[in-house]
């Protein structure tokens, strides 16, 4: 058994690093290809009821090399096209794991059971969208909707089911409260954000409004970890700005079983998996880490 | 996002311009930039020069490409990159494929040394045919309306390719496909710059990948030998929403 | 009259940069230097009805070199303390603006009143001190609290109040809504964050919890700006992760009247400040920008 | 935060140890680092080596400083720095001017060349007398227990001191407002390294400020021309909580 080994409600993962929802995740082939080049499971992008084309370019804005601003606007080829790519993907022998985001629950249920029939190896629920009945307000601020889609996905699928919460809200340990039937939490999406041009004197994103990732958000995702891990105890895959070994250790001692890699796909490209594995792998053992499960939350002062 | 002040423009067919603006940035043939228009979008474009005067060669085709084309002497030019990995440089003699803008991002390749396929529609669009300087030309058209009535092959077949070190194309890819099977069964060195949509340009979006690799990154330029081993290489794409799409020949 | 002249709630500034409460405004002399070295106006430490020594150090955790995590815990001398400082920063005969904390409407109306009697030219209310009432919460994040601490002390003194608000909420819009008859918004406050050391596997911060500032929060500043500005109209002082000429016309463009800055320096050093003034000034000059008032809120689109 | 293996621990005084640990960065006499118990707390310690191999002269006043003269081989020192404004060097005679642990950032300056005046509360706590080596020793002690009884003054007011190119003095802020006052007379170069409350360490908090300067970043070594100016120094300070008291000599 090697000291990377871990697992997360159930699911054994061969190192502690996942690709998150969004990055290299809409083509079969690519998802393969990552999973075969190091990560140790994917999650999918996220995939709605229906065919999306998303926002207008520009979509990104790059800050400073490693972080980015996105609003790529939710483009999905609809669950029902997605079986292939799945297909594709699948022929990795690794963990598959289905994001899916919809504005009620049934339509997260509904998605839930077609991923769970295309093979996948958990469900990734998506409540950072928007949500149409409070203004400007996603779906994951609304705490009995949360509960309702948690509750409802729960119940019809078998595989387990990961509750990806937004960062964007005053309270996240009353919206984790609410999702407590999922089997672990995902923490974090993306931090609402803007970049102007001041020489175009425009907004950069055709959305204008887009979410930050990279480095500069993992202060934020390593405190909603810690924090959530400290009040509930529940398994938890930390989410946001990992780039190092460094920085995976410190997630996973705030509380992490194990992490998702975005945006240092674009700093370090796909490589960056293999890069972490060895990383993670060496500051365990020169630390005298056995295994990544002795560490989970041992920075957690009560 | 970086700017620039358009130096010049010129035209060069009906429907294709080349925009002239100062960037001091090093940046190498087959390399590309994401070009901005407020308000309008964002689109890959091939950098045609890559001096310290760089140049875009574009042609309308909706309303970023179209918006680019109405640049004018002292408007701003906003974009970012350079991005992708670039052609090989080899010394030698060499051969240039290009189909319709496809020439733009060949153009900076041009030497005494090379010779070139430009082919388009019709006669008005050959690009940058008049830019061929020493090495041999084939013009080749869809309506025949100069050179060869055909596609790229038919001018291809009548060439001895053992003589050049490289083999560059580009166009679309129907076209490179037709270039990739008929090189596919000599031993030719080729490059060629793939065109697939781009939301991103900096390798995390997946909108550009094939076969895994993603053309703003790992491409646009892939050799030959590259080519070989993929399943998506002229066959499948994702569209601007992610669904699978057959190309049909 | 020069082209950095700008204004907000009728106070006149030389340029459009104010340094940004808890940095270097604790000591008199210190703010006089500050505004001697080229700020246009300095906002006070946030000041509190009694003397706190603030957390136990590390109070600070430096990111990258230009970002940091902080939390002094409102260290202050207690209001009846600050009248000396006051006295000392107000010979620069500059703007000084009066911070103020506290957990009731009635404890921000009394340290407003103190302030205004030590010659604040403004008072600027920090919404984002922890709240009794609710758990983990600030008192910024509770519209009914917000709306009754503006309104009073509003009725309690003549100069202007300005409500500074956090980012650690669901709603921004809702809170600036309660803040309403503030005469100014001042967005945005640090984003609630965290760093652990994994080789002692402890949090860093004796805190454990602190706020991060510095380039890493501006794209959330200035979302915030432009959002609030475009759906107010009010006026706004932006502040989060400023550092060059480009960032504060990037704030400038997204609604702000001028904006404070923190962090940078300890980036940039107390030379920060002319520093701005020259960067800003070379562009707006580039630009052909001939006043900030002209390019206020450029960039919102409707 | 960075951190290092303790390599060795010295018994200096009874209350007083010296930790050495590698680190490779380039650091100068006078700078300091912020170093970390975790647990308890962080506090300003000056450097008392700067070569490859650093150490700390720490003498223990309450929890932070005791933790850290507890640390054994083998330990983990965490810490952040170097921090500070280091002295200026000069070549030729220079004399040193130390009162209790204020002796530490003296050490690096230590040279064949370097005169010194070594003072304490008692005999016993008589911080690095047995490093001066080639130049003259002072020995000053409160109580008498050795060297002159009394203060540095009684020391200096015996010294000729126009051979030195420079003098630098490290200690209580009452000593060197005394050492500042004696030398303010005279034309005598000296720097005079500072110590007040630190929180930050990087220049924001304000806590070590003296006239509107941060100790962490424009000191915590200050010239003698620039004491001149100063209204705060020697006269009145901020506690941890802000609030201004003043110095009573
Ligand atoms: C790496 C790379 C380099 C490129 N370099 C150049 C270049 O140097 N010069 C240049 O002119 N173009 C180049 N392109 C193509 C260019 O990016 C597209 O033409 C552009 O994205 C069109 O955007 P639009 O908003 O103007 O039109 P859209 O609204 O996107 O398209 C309008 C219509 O035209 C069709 N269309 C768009 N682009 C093409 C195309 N290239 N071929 C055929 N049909 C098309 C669309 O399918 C649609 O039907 C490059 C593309 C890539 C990926
Ligand atoms: C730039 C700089 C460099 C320094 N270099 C050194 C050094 O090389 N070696 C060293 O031993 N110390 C040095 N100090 C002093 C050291 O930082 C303090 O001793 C330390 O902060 C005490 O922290 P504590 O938590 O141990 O005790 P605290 O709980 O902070 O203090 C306990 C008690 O001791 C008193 N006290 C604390 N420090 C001192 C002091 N220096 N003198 C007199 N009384 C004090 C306090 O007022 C309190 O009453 C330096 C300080 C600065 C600003
Ligand atoms: C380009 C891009 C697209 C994303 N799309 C999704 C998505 O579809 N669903 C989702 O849950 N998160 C999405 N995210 C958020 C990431 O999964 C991740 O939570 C976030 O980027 C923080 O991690 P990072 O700093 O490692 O990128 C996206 C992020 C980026 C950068
Ligand atoms: C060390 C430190 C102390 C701060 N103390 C206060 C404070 O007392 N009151 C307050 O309203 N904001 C305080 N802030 C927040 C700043 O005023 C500012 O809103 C924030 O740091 C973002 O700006 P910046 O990125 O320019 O630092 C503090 C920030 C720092 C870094
Ligand atoms: S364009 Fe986004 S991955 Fe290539
Ligand atoms: S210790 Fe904070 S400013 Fe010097």
């Amino acid at each position: 058994m090697n000291r990377l080994n871990t697992q997360i409600s159930g699911i054994r993962l061969d190192n502690p690093f996942i690709l998150a929802s969004g990055i290299l995740d809409e083509n079969g082939y690519t998802m393969k290809r990552v999973l075969d080049e190091g990560a140790a499971a994917v999650v999918t992008k996220s995939i709605g009821i229906s065919e999306r084309s998303g926002y207008r370019t520009p979509v990104v804005v790059e800050i400073d090399g490693r972080n980015m601003i996105n609003a790529i606007g939710l483009a999905n080829p609809g669950i029902d096209n997605f079986g292939e790519e799945m297909k594709i993907a699948r022929e990795s022998m690794k963990p598959v794991i289905g994001s899916v985001f919809g504005s009620t629950a049934e339509e997260f249920a509904q998605l839930s059971m077609k991923m769970e029939a295309y093979g996948a190896s958990a469900i990734e629920l998506n409540l950072s969208c928007p949500h149409v009945k409070g203004f400007g307000q996603e779906v994951g601020s609304d705490p009995d909707l949360v509960e309702s889609i948690v509750g409802e996905v729960k119940r019809s699928v078998k595989i387990p089911v990961f509750a990806k919460l937004s960062p964007n809200i005053s309270d996240m340990l009353e919206i984790a409260k609410a999702a407590e039937k999922a089997d672990a939490y995902v923490l974090i999406n993306t931090v609402k954000a803007m970049a102007i041009d001041i020489y175009a004197r425009m907004p950069v994103l055709s959305n204008s409004f887009g979410g930050l990732s990279g480095p500069c958000i993992k202060p934020v995702g390593i405190r909603y970890v810690y924090e959530v891990k400290r009040e509930t105890g529940k398994e938890i895959i930390g989410v946001g700005g990992i780039r190092t070994g460094e920085d995976a250790l410190e997630y996973i001692m705030a509380g992490a079983s194990c992490v998702e890699i975005g945006t240092a796909v674009h700093s370090d490209g796909r490589d960056i998996f293999k890069k972490l594995s060895l990383e993670t792998g060496n500051i365990m053992k020169s630390e005298k880490i056995e295994s990544i499960g002795e560490i989970i939350g041992a920075a957690i002062r009560r | 996002m970086m700017h620039s002040e358009v130096i010049d423009v010129e035209d060069n067919t009906p429907t294709v311009k080349t925009i002239y603006f100062e960037w001091k940035q090093e940046a190498k043939p087959g390399q590309f930039i994401m070009a901005w228009v407020p308000g309008t979008g964002e689109i890959p474009i091939s950098l045609s020069s890559t001096d310290t005067i760089k140049s875009i060669t574009v042609k309308s085709y909706g309303p970023a490409s179209d918006a680019i084309t109405k640049l004018k002497r002292g408007s701003r030019i906003f974009f970012r990159g350079p991005y992708g990995r670039p052609f090989s440089t080899v010394s030698g003699p060499a051969l240039l494929i290009g189909g319709g803008s496809g020439m733009a991002s060949l153009r900076p390749l041009i030497t005494k040394d090379t010779d070139a396929i430009v082919s388009a529609r019709t006669a008005a669009e050959l690009l940058f045919s008049d830019r061929i300087m020493g090495g041999k030309l084939f013009e080749v058209t869809d309506d025949g309306s100069a050179g060869i009535r055909g596609n790229p092959i038919d001018a291809l077949s009548t060439i001895d390719l053992e003589k050049y070190k490289m083999t560059y194309v580009c166009g679309p890819e129907i076209m490179l496909k037709k270039v990739f099977d008929f090189l596919n069964r000599s031993q030719i060195r080729a490059e060629f710059a793939m065109e697939r949509l781009m939301k991103c340009g900096i390798g995390v979006c997946d909108s550009c990948s094939v076969d895994g690799f993603q053309l703003c990154r790992d491409g646009s330029i892939f050799s030959i030998e590259e080519l070989r081993g993929m399943t998506e290489f002229g066959r499948t794409k994702l569209t601007e929403s992610g669904k699978r799409i057959y190309l049909n020949y």
